[in-house]
């Protein structure tokens, strides 16, 4: 029992639960975009959780919140590219009217 | 002890005392109509010590520095309501202040006099930047009522808070202040202020920008009596023929129906009439708190702002029976107002406040919900049909617009010129322009008072306007002066050319942020102005060093080069600095005898007309030192009648007068100048430009917006 | 002890810098004149404007400053003379400036006007371009010294400045932090000529002040962070250390200032693409001379 | 020593998760994103806490500068950005609070139960730790490393493309 971890992947979770409301309740495709940004970062912090308290010896832990740190970056970027591809082509960015995504 | 007449709230004592003191010290000026006038008027504002703020928000003093027509000093008591306090007006000359309160120091119009003027509203704010009672000031211009509309449908306006018929949102409140000549452009106003949307093509606001605000209210009106049962009907945005009295989902393609917009008006107006008329019943309570939060509803408060408990933005409440009120009587003023055309100014600065930057422009599309109705799904606003014919900006991007107005007393821009840009983002979607709608010319006057009166009205070339009239008035009665007084004149008016010009670089350099450029040319435009000819050979040196930094040094350039290129038709400098060789100077016999040719550039863009006006400085000043001697023109005594017209090259470019004189008097006169022509290139050359590059090519043409209308 | 000192160098700093923005904005060298300044806008009303984002406009300026003195936080003054010597001070660095960014959206945003939107959203346009530009000859800087810490990358210029060792990444990252600090010409977002004050239009009476401080302390901490990466921090002969470093800043802001006035403001897609196109590449070559030289000629 | 961190975790966590809140709750989509960063920033000074020195202070740069471009395309795609209409824009809220609170709950269960071994190793220090870092991305992680800076350059050349706007020639 470490009191430090669980409070850091008790925040992380509820981070989670947060990020994961975000990104289904939300009808727009930037909102939902925050809700994943937060999710990740969920996973960040326990990532960072998991070195400092249980493996502070490996260095390759950081090296994986740095490609999930990419990850976020490279996340925002299509997800803004298709953002504008979307609202030029039908003037929205709204998930409700994706309707030929629907399966 | 005196009291400034923008005095703070507050004893002048202890901790207080010290800062008035450094206020007294730190004197910040907002100058009405503008520097291009001030320096024109012959003011040094550097030399004088005198730091000038870009916004009256930084402003503690209002240097009224120059003539100001109605227009302007409504936009002026704009500029002062939006000073922070303690505040004080220096007026130099004898200027009709307006709605503005009178001069706290007035002094004359000269160097010495600012001088003065700045000595005695520093000893006047040190004894009297506090005082226990202060005179509210409210500017007619800001005169305002509220009214509630939607963020996504600006042509929704009611008086009481509500939903809009539309998207089901809530109305937000703002605030609508100024008037119109008519209440049709009353609404066009309301629009510039709040709404950016003013360019959208809706349903509805078609019909709402034709029809008068007045007008809309009596539709209002009578909508009470006869929709108190109209609900809205909803329609599938891909089956018209899906309608259904209730929201809900189509039955053929599953997409949330929308609320169709006609019936929704339709309803909106019936509900809010019907509300207002509820509301009127009523005697008219003081609710304690007309603010509400939405998640709350025991946070209540007095003002809007933000929910202490989740930071949402206070809503007004449902039943604010001070604002609906507020709002009637509001609209009766509105109607009895005078003609207002110091709404550009009041957007300019200060009236921020009623642009609506947040939500209003923002209005793609309403994702509308019925929060009101229990148990019914949201329905869904269709962004897609909601941002369909909107404008779409070059990238392709659906856009919503900014009209943010720039002037009259805009900073990077002549004095008095008023503007509207439509900004998309950073760059330029359309422009209108105007210039001052200066006073009617004075008829049954004497030659002499005429060329006086023309001469004030256009403060940018004074000289210039008075040659104009003299010329006109010789035509008009058929006297000719001798040969070296009218070379002497033309040398009169060479010398405004060349203070006319650097004024120009001075205001250009400010615009650019070129301070130090800025200064030197002010100084040197202040010393040429006055300067006889045997001074401005001294000069020389000074102007040509300056010319070639102007020309050669700080990088202008690379600014300049390439931006708001004319061609076609044009006059003056702008015509000269494309190719053209039009100058009215060029066969003018006297301007013949000095060896007069015109100068040309090339390339027409904002870099060609400042090397234009450079080599039309050297040249003025050879022209000059040819004529040898300066003399201001004289008018010719008039009898009997006549009629005359002359042309003259003003800095600006021709202009040209006809006068009818009746009985020695002036009875009727036409005056033409190269403001309308160009600005009227104005909107097409800045289109797509950035705003940066926009003001640079408007400051580049030199217009003249005192000269506008005659 | 140490912090009490440089919050007193950075007081005096920033007084001094605001002696040298009036010389160099109304031509006037005046010792007294921030002073009173200072003093009159805090006697001003303040105002609140009108359907304002309330939360916005108090925090931007309060954020500001907060990201001025964070920045100043690992500039050291002389040896054993810094608030933290962090192990990754220069990256901090940059951290703190980034919120400059945050407070100006903020600011500009929040008085709900249309000049100070446009000015908050210049600034996020502009911000690719000055924050790559600060980043990367920063990693050039920090190759050479084998640390991130602010007083090993002064340390490791004892035998040669940087700005000998690596002049592009100087001149890039001068150029650089004059855009972060809005510094003419690149002062894009509040323009006097193009804005109107832009996100300080509607600012007033002491929340004026505060933003003005910040901006200060903002120049004061960039000309600081010059020296320490470029100019040999502490180093010199003959004086103390911190007098060394007091002296460059100030030659450094002074340098700075007087560059503004003597140019005309850049525009913003000028400026995006010159960093983009020139800077990006010029810095992208530094950091590879710097990698060449740093292992052919070990100085 | 250890209970000041529990304190400051527990602080920061706490920010973290309001402003996460705050995010969905606000109608101001500025304030959205700001709110965003704000959270972000808190797990940032979460990792400082935590000694992750060079992650933290970088977590807390990136995210500053992502959400204020987050900010910006908020004002561009909403309909509205100041959120003075307070529109509602959820859809299916029923669901996504079931789905967030089984998620919230699942992962706490599994947390307070999974009986993690203590005590708290100690970690290298600062600048021990970003010599290491380095060490491992250019050395064993390297070809990590340059994966992701591929990807990074993949995605920003794809967003690109994907956002640019179609040219005259290319419509025709």
């Amino acid at each position: 029992m470490i009191p430090e971890l669980m409070i850091a992947l008790s925040v992380g979770a509820a981070l989670f639960g947060v990020g994961l409301y975000g990104a289904l309740s939300q009808t727009n495709l930037v909102m939902i975009i925050m809700g994943v940004e937060l999710i990740l970062a969920a996973a960040l912090l326990n990532l960072v959780a998991f070195w400092r308290y249980l493996h502070p010896d490996v260095t390759a832990a950081k090296m994986f919140v740095l490609i999930v740190m990419a990850v976020m970056a490279v996340e925002m970027a299509v997800g803004f590219g298709i953002a504008i591809a979307r609202f030029r082509s039908r003037g929205s960015v709204e998930m409700e009217e994706a309707r030929e995504l629907k399966g | 002890m005196m009291d400034l007449s923008g005095a703070r709230q507050g004893l002048l004592r202890g901790f207080r005392g010290l800062v008035a003191g450094a206020m007294a010290r730190d004197l910040r000026a907002f100058v009405v109509p503008g520097e291009d006038v001030a320096n024109a008027l012959g003011l040094d504002l550097d030399a004088a010590g005198l730091i000038r703020a870009v916004t009256p928000r930084h402003a503690n003093v209002l240097l009224i520095a120059g003539p100001l027509p109605t227009a302007l000093a409504d936009a002026a008591s704009v500029v002062w309501a939006q000073m922070p306090r303690p505040r004080c007006i220096l007026a130099l000359g004898e200027v009709d202040l307006g709605p503005l309160p009178s001069a706290d120091v007035t002094a004359e119009m000269s160097q010495a006099g600012l001088i003065s003027g700045l000595e005695d509203l520093r000893k006047l704010i040190r004894n009297g930047a506090f005082a226990p009672d202060i005179a509210e000031f409210d500017a007619p211009a800001l005169s305002e009522w509220i009214e509630y509309t939607c963020p996504m449908h600006p042509e929704v306006i009611s008086d009481e808070p509500g939903k809009c018929p539309k998207c089901g949102m809530f109305l937000v409140e703002r605030r609508v202040s100024g008037a119109a000549p008519h209440a049709h452009e009353g609404h066009e106003g309301h629009e510039g202020h709040e709404g950016h949307e003013g360019h959208e093509g809706h349903e509805g606001h078609e019909k709402s920008s034709a029809v008068s605000t007045q007008a809309e209210k009596a539709h209002h009106q009578s909508d009470a009596v006869t929709s108190a049962e109209t609900s809205a009907s909803y329609v599938c945005p891909m089956h018209p023929e899906v309608t259904s009295d209730t929201p809900g989902s189509c039955p053929k393609c599953g997409m949330n129906l929308v609320p169709q917009a006609e019936a929704g008006e339709h309803a909106h107006h019936g509900h809010h009439a019907h509300h207002g008329h509820g509301h009127h019943a009523e005697p008219a309570s003081e609710p304690t708190g007309p603010y509400t939060c939405p998640m709350h509803p025991e946070v209540t408060s007095d003002a809007p702002g933000s929910c202490p408990k989740c930071g949402m933005d206070l809503v007004p409440q449902t039943e604010p029976g001070k604002h609906g009120h507020g709002g009637h009587g509001g609209h009766k003023h509105h109607k009895d107002m005078p003609a207002q055309e110091g709404q550009g100014e009041h957007a300019a600065h200060g009236a921020h406040e009623q642009q609506d930057a947040h939500g209003a422009h923002h209005g793609h599309a309403g994702h509308g919900a019925a929060p009101d109705i229990p148990g019914i799904e949201p329905h869904f606003m269709s962004m897609v049909e909601l941002t369909e014919g909107k404008p779409v900006s070059p990238d392709g991007l659906v856009m919503e617009w900014i009209d943010a107005p720039f002037g009259p007393f805009f900073p990077g821009l002549p004095g008095g010129l008023q503007m509207v840009l439509t900004l998309d983002g950073d760059s330029i979607a359309g422009a209108d322009i105007k210039g001052m709608d200066a006073a009617a010319l004075p008829s049954g006057v004497a030659l002499e008072d005429f060329a006086a009166s023309l001469a004030d009205a256009v403060p940018l070339s004074p000289v210039a306007m008075r040659e104009l009239a003299c010329r006109a008035a010789e035509a008009a009665t058929g006297q000719t002066a001798p040969k070296d007084v009218l070379t002497a004149r033309a040398a009169a008016v060479e010398r405004e050319r060349i203070a006319s010009h650097l004024n120009w670089l001075a205001g250009l350099a400010r615009q650019v942020g070129l301070f130090s450029l800025s200064r030197k040319a002010a100084d040197l435009q202040c010393d040429v102005r006055t300067a006889q000819a045997d001074g401005l050979a001294e000069q020389e040196g000074a102007i040509n060093s300056l010319l070639t930094a102007a020309r050669q040094g700080s990088f202008l350039r690379s600014k300049l080069s390439g931006i708001g290129t004319l061609k076609g038709a044009l006059e003056g400098p702008a015509a000269r600095a494309a190719g053209h060789p039009s100058d009215a100077r060029h066969g003018d016999v006297v301007y013949d005898e000095l060896g007069f040719e015109p100068i040309t550039q090339d390339q027409g863009d904002a870099m060609a007309r400042l090397r234009q006006r450079c080599a039309e400085i050297a040249q003025s000043l050879d022209l000059i030192a040819e004529a040898g001697a300066i003399a201001m023109p004289a008018v010719p005594r008039a009898k009997g009648d006549g009629h005359g017209m002359a042309a003259l090259e003003t800095p600006r470019g021709p202009a040209t007068l006809y006068l009818t004189l009746k009985g020695g008097m002036v009875s009727s006169t036409h005056l033409t100048t190269p403001f309308a022509a160009l600005a009227a290139h104005v909107p097409d050359v800045i289109k797509q430009m950035e705003l940066a590059d926009a003001l640079t090519v408007i400051g580049s043409l030199d217009l003249d917006p005192w000269s506008a209308t005659q | 002890m140490s912090i009490a000192v440089i919050i007193l160098a950075l007081a005096i700093g920033c007084y001094a810098v605001a002696v040298l923005e009036g010389w160099a904005v109304h031509g006037r060298l005046s010792l007294t004149r921030p002073a009173t300044s200072a003093l009159a806008l805090l006697g001003r009303e303040q105002i609140l404007p009108r359907t304002s984002d309330r939360l916005f406009f108090e925090v931007g300026p309060v954020l500001l400053l907060v990201a001025g003195l964070l920045s100043v936080a690992v500039i050291p003054l002389a040896p054993g003379l810094i608030i933290t010597d962090l192990a990754i001070g220069a990256l901090f660095l940059n951290a703190a400036l980034a919120y400059v960014l945050v407070a100006l959206i903020m600011a500009g945003w929040g008085p709900n006007g249309a000049y100070g939107m446009v000015g908050g959203w210049r600034f996020l346009g502009q911000f690719i371009a000055y924050a790559m530009l600060i980043v990367m000859p920063i990693t050039a800087v920090a190759m050479r010294a084998e640390s991130l810490s602010t007083t090993q990358i002064v340390l490791s210029q004892a035998a040669l400045w940087n700005i000998a060792y690596q002049p592009i990444g100087f001149v890039l990252f001068v150029i650089a932090a004059m855009g972060v600090a809005w510094l003419p010409p690149i002062d894009l977002p509040t323009g006097g000529g193009d804005l109107a004050g832009g996100v300080e239009a509607e600012y007033t009476g002491a929340r004026l002040a505060v933003l003005r401080l910040a901006r200060l302390v903002i120049i004061v901490a960039l000309a600081g962070a010059t020296v320490t990466f470029y100019l040999g921090g502490w180093l010199g002969p003959w004086l103390p250390g911190w007098v060394w470093t007091a002296l460059k800043t100030l030659a450094v802001a002074a340098g700075m200032l007087a560059l503004g006035s003597r140019l005309p403001r850049l525009r913003e897609a000028k400026y995006l693409e010159l960093s983009w196109k020139l800077g990006i590449t010029l810095a992208l070559a530094n950091i590879f001379l710097v990698g060449v030289i740093a292992l052919v000629v070990p100085i | 020593m250890s209970l000041a961190t529990a304190l400051f975790l527990a602080f920061f966590g706490v920010a973290a998760i309001w402003f996460g809140v705050v995010v969905f709750r606000t109608h101001s989509m500025v304030r959205s994103a700001i709110a965003l960063l704000f959270s972000q920033t808190a797990i940032g000074a979460m990792f400082l806490v935590m000694q992750a020195e060079f992650l933290g202070v970088l977590q807390i740069m990136m995210m500053a500068t992502e959400m204020s471009v987050m900010a910006i395309f908020m004002v561009m795609f909403m309909m509205d950005p100041g959120g003075m209409g307070k529109m509602d824009m959820t859809h299916q809220k029923r669901l996504s609070l079931w789905a967030g609170g089984i998620g919230l709950v699942a992962a706490l269960v599994v947390i307070w139960t999974a009986g993690w071994q203590g005590p708290a190793p100690d970690v290298p220090g600062a600048d021990e730790q970003a010599r290491l870092l380095g060490r491992e991305i250019l050395g064993r992680s390297m070809f990590i490393f340059e994966s992701a800076a591929l990807m990074i350059l993949t995605a920003m050349i794809a967003a690109t493309m994907v956002a640019i706007a179609p040219q005259e020639e290319d419509t025709q």
